[in-house]
C-alpha cells in the first residue's frame, strides 16, 4: 500500500481556516519546499503551529497567508530575525499565541497522547501566563495541591516534516536533531512528510540507525522532494544556503523582491 | 600578560561556572564556547549538546556555524526535546543565556519590546527561557552591549522571572535564582539588597562610574570591587586553538555582520560563497 | 569519570523498606542477577515495582523480603505462573497494588517529568480503579470537563535494569525491547545498569545503533555482570533458558530446593 | 474438505477481523498466528508487533518460542511502549485477548479468581487490558475451554469492562466495546438482548445445547445458527507451511505441556535440552 503521494495532493487537505503545523527548528530542516507551494496556494486565514519556526513561517506571513501564530520562536537562529514575523507584529496584523518550548511540546504531547490536556510547571510565573490569548490554566495536583499549569492539547490540522529518507510505506527517518517533530506527527490530525528520496525500503545502516524513526502509522503522506528543505539546512544531506539567508532577511519585505522569489521554486 | 578580546574574557568567565554530570547547553556562540572550554579545562564529565540534540554529549570539538557536521562523530546520543526536557525537569541543565534585556531583579526578555500586544520590537519569543526557569539552580546571562536600554529597571515581558517576589510561593520544586551575568562591563549578581543586582567584578579598565552611567537603575556595589580575573594563556591556547580556531566569538564583537559571517563560512566550508547576497 | 561499580555497592543502596524496581518484561531482559544477590541481601521489608514482574520478582517473594508490590503482571509468560507469587497473594503474606501497564506507564511518565501526577484514560471503568490499595484519583478536565484518571508519580528508590552494553561513563545500550525501561530510569531516585559488558566506548554499529540508549546522565552506577538475565532472554545474547525456567517453576515452592536454588549464582 | 485442528479453524476465523494500517499485536500464540495470517492473506500493511516491540512492523515469518531472534531482521523500527500507547490512545490497535474469564455482558478477567484482597487463584494481574479498553473499536477474546467456571454470568475482576452499563456515561472518546469471542464451541458477540453474548456460529460438530450446558449464563441465540467457516486449504497451507511450521499451536491444545515446549524448543534452537528439568 504505497503512500507516496505529489505536493499539490498533500496541499489539498488545507483548506481556509486550517491549522497547519511545520516540523524542524529555526533555520534547520524546514519544510521549505512544502511552504513556498502553500504561499502560492489559493488558500488563507490560516493559523501557523510551529515549536522553533523560521522562514517557512516568515515567509507565509509575508504572502499575507496566516491569521494567527502559534508558537514558542521564529527566528534565523544565529542569522537574526524574521523580516515578515516582526513587521506583522509590529502592524498588529496578525494574532499571536504565545509559548515556551516546553509548553508547546507538552501540547503537543498532550495530543499525542489523545488527552485534552497535561499538567507542567514550565512556565510558570513567567508572562506567557499574561498574554490575552495564553491557552493555560493552573490548576491544584489532586494528590499534592501543588500548583502546576495545564496545558490544552495542540492538533493541528495539516503537519508538514521534512525529512532525510522514506519509504513507499510511509515510514521516514530524520537522521539530524528531531525537535519536537516525533510528538507533533503523532498529535496532527493529517501528517504529510516531504523526504529527500523515498525508497522501497529504507536503508538498515548506520546513518540512518541512529536517526528518528516515524512510523507509517503516522503518516498519511510521503512527497520526494530533493533540496525539499530549501535554503535551511538538512544533516547530512546539505547545510544552509547563508547567502539565500542573509539575501531573504535583508530583501524580503521589498514586496517585489518577496513575490518573485515566492514563486522561484 | 597576554592580550585578549573581550570575548575571550567573557568566555573565560563564564566557563567557571559548570559542574559535572549534568548539561550544559550552548544555546548562544559564547555560551557554547564556554561550556565547551570547561569540559576542556576542569569538567572533563559535561554533558555538551552544542548545535544539535542529535550530537549530544559530544566531545570537544572546534566550533562551527553548522555543528552537526562536526558533532555528530563523537556525539553519544539522539537526544529527544522530550528527554531533554526531562533531564531539564531534574535539573540536570545549566545554562548561559543570552538575554535583551535583564532587570534590577534578574528578569529576563527575549520576546518583545514595548507592549506584548503591540510591540514596538517583536524579538524571538519566549523560546525555552520560561522552562529553563524551572530546571536549573539558577540562570545566568549574558549581554552583548550594557547600556540603560538593555540593563532596566523593569523587563517589558518576563520569560526569565527575577526575584521581585521573593523567589514565589513556596512550592515542592524551587524555580531558578538568578545567576551571574556577564556583560561588556563587569559580573554581577543578584545579592544586592531585596536580591537586586550587586556588582561581582568589573572588567579591566571599566569604572563603577561607567557601569551606573550605563545602567538603567542603581546597580548595588558593596566594598572593594574586584577585577574580573582575565583569562589564563591555558584558557587562551585551549580558545584560539582548540574550540574556536575559526574564530566564531567574533560575532559577539563589533566585527559582526554578514562579511565576517561570509568569511567564517568560507573557512569552515572550503567552498567560495556565491555572489548571491 | 567512571561510574563502574560492584553489585555489592549497588545492593548497598537498598535499606530496609527501599522501593526497588526492576526493568525488563515477564522473562525478557530480567535483572536477575541483581535480584539473586538482593535475595541473600540481610535487607527486607521491600516495596518491588515492576510493570511486567517476572523470576526477578517471584524470587524475592519467595525470600520473603517483600511487604508490597506495586505491578501491572506477574508471570512467566507463554510458559506460566509465577508460583511464588500466587501463593504470597492467595495466602495474603503481601500487599498489592494492581496497575496496568499504561497506569504504571504513567506512573513512571510522572516521574520522568518530575510531576506529581498524570493523567490519563487508560483504566477508567475497570477494577484497577476499586481495590483498596488504587493510587488513582478521577478528575475533570479543566478545559473540556472529561472524566479523567490522575495517575500519581511513581520514584523508586533503587532501580535495576539489565542491559547488553555499558561504558565506564555509564551510558547503556539495550539492544531489544525496551519495555518501560526508559522511563523508569528516569522516574527513579537511584538507578543501577547491570550490563553483559562493559567497554571504554559504546560501539557505533548497526547491533547497538537500533537500541534504545540509556544517557550516563540518569545512571549511579554500571556493573559488568555477564549472563546477568540469568535464566531469562537477552536478545541477541542469549536466548531464556527454557528448562531452567521450568524447573523454577516446578520446584520453586520447594523451600529445600528454593533456598539452594538462591545461593547458586 | 481437508482436515484441519481446532486451533487451526481459530487461527482461520481470528484472523477474519484485521484491518490494515493498524496495530495488530499478537500477545498471546493464536493472537500472533491470527495477525501474521491475516498479513499473509488480504491485509499486508497489518502493522505487526509480534513478540518484541523492538522487532515491531516486520514481516511475516514462521512463529518461534523466541521471536525476537526471527523478528529483528525485518523489523522496521524499534517501537517505545510509550508510542505503543500513543498509538492505542489514538484507536490503532487490534487485538485478541486471551482470557481467563468472560461474562455475559463482556466483561473480562485475567488478574484474580474470587476475591481480590485475597484471591482464591491469584492469574497474572490486569495487564493491558484496562488500556486496551480505550484504544480499540472492540475488544476480541479468545478463550482455549469454553465452560462454566470461564464463560461466567460476572467475572471476579473487571480487567476489560463490558455492556452491562450501556458503555458508561457519553464521553469525547468512545471505550471499546466487548468484540467477538471465539472459544472451542463457537463464535460469538454482545449483540444479544441488553448488549449481552449471541451466538455467532458454532464450530462444526457443536451444538446449541452443548454451548449452554457449558455457559454460566444462558446465551442468548437466534434463528438459523451458522456454522463457523473452517480453513481454506489456502489458510491451512500459509499456517502450516508459513506462519507456524513448528506447530506452535499446539500449545493451545491438549497436546500443551513441557513435553511439547521441549520439543518445540529443540527444533528451534535446533541444540537438545539440558537435562535440567
Amino acid at each position: 500500500m504505497t503512500k507516496t503521494i505529489t505536493l499539490a495532493k498533500a496541499l489539498a487537505a488545507v483548506v481556509p481556516g486550517s491549522s497547519v503545523a511545520f516540523g524542524g527548528g529555526g533555520i534547520q530542516r524546514k519544510p521549505m519546499a512544502a511552504a513556498r507551494a502553500l504561499a502560492t496556494a489559493d488558500v488563507g486565514d490560516l493559523t501557523l503551529v510551529a515549536m522553533l519556526g523560521g522562514p517557512e513561517v516568515d515567509l507565509l506571513i509575508g504572502a499575507g497567508k496566516v491569521r494567527e501564530l502559534q508558537f514558542a520562536f521564529v527566528g534565523f537562529d544565529a542569522f537574526g530575525l524574521a523580516p515578515h514575523f516582526r513587521r506583522a507584529r509590529e502592524a498588529g496584523s496578525i494574532s499571536v499565541v504565545e509559548y515556551s518550548e516546553a509548553t508547546i511540546i507538552a501540547a503537543f504531547e498532550a495530543g499525542a497522547k489523545n488527552l485534552p490536556f497535561l499538567p507542567t510547571r514550565f512556565g510558570l510565573d513567567t508572562d506567557i501566563l499574561t498574554t490575552p490569548t495564553a491557552p493555560f490554566r493552573k490548576i491544584a495536583c489532586p494528590f499534592s495541591g501543588e500548583e502546576l499549569l495545564a496545558v490544552p492539547a495542540l492538533r493541528p490540522d495539516v503537519a508538514f516534516i521534512h525529512a532525510n529518507i522514506a519509504d513507499r510505506h510511509g515510514n521516514a527517518v530524520i537522521i539530524g536533531d528531531g525537535y519536537a517533530d516525533p510528538l507533533l506527527l503523532q498529535a496532527a490530525k493529517t501528517v504529510f512528510v516531504t523526504a529527500e528520496k523515498i525508497v522501497d525500503e529504507l536503508p538498515d545502516d548506520a546513518a540512518t540507525a541512529g536517526g528518528t524513526f516515524l512510523s507509517r502509522l503516522w503518516i498519511d503522506g510521503v512527497i520526494e522532494v530533493p533540496r525539499g528543505a530549501g535554503m535551511t539546512a538538512l544533516y547530512p544531506d546539505y547545510r544552509f544556503d547563508l547567502s539565500a539567508v542573509l539575501e531573504y532577511q535583508k530583501r524580503a519585505t521589498d514586496s517585489e523582491w518577496f513575490s518573485a522569489w515566492i514563486r522561484e521554486q | 600578560m597576554t592580550d585578549y578580546s573581550l570575548e575571550e574574557l567573557l568566555i573565560s568567565r563564564m566557563a567557571k561556572e559548570f559542574r559535572g554530570n549534568a548539561m550544559g547547553v550552548g544555546a548562544t556562540i559564547l555560551s557554547d564556547l564556554s561550556a565547551r572550554l570547561a569540559k576542556a579545562l576542569h569538567v572533563p564529565d559535561l554533558f555538551l549538546t552544542t548545535g544539535s540534540r542529535a550530537a549530544a554529549d559530544c566531545d570537544v570539538h572546534a566550533k562551527a556555524l553548522v555543528d552537526e557536521w562536526t558533532l555528530a562523530a563523537s556525539g553519544r546520543m539522539n537526544l529527544s526535546w522530550q528527554e531533554m526536557f526531562h533531564l531539564i525537569a531534574h535539573g540536570k541543565l545549566q545554562i548561559w543565556i543570552g538575554t535583551v534585556q535583564l532587570d534590577q531583579y534578574g528578569a529576563s526578555n527575549i520576546s518583545v519590546i514595548g507592549p506584548w500586544a503591540k510591540p514596538k520590537a517583536q524579538l524571538v519569543g519566549a523560546r525555552g527561557v520560561p522552562d529553563d526557569l524551572w530546571g536549573c539552580d539558577s540562570l545566568c546571562y549574558h549581554i552583548r552591549r550594557h547600556n540603560p536600554r538593555t540593563i532596566v529597571a523593569k523587563v517589558d515581558f518576563v520569560c526569565g522571572r527575577g526575584n521581585e517576589d521573593g523567589g514565589g510561593p513556596a512550592r515542592p520544586v524551587r524555580r531558578a535564582k538568578p545567576g551571574l551575568v556577564v556583560t561588556d562591563l563587569g559580573v554581577f549578581d543578584f545579592e544586592g539588597p531585596g536580591d537586586s543586582m550587586r556588582v561581582v567584578s568589573l572588567h579591566p579598565g571599566v569604572t563603577l562610574e561607567r557601569v551606573q552611567e550605563k545602567t538603567g537603575f542603581t546597580v548595588h556595589a558593596e566594598g572593594e570591587i574586584p577585577v574580573t580575573p582575565v583569562p589564563t594563556a591555558e584558557e587562551l591556547r585551549l580558545i584560539r586553538e582548540v574550540i574556536d580556531p575559526h574564530g566564531l566569538r567574533r560575532l559577539e564583537s563589533n566585527e559582526g555582520g554578514d562579511e565576517l559571517l561570509m568569511d567564517l563560512w568560507q573557512r569552515e566550508t572550503g567552498a567560495p560563497v556565491e555572489g548571491r547576497a
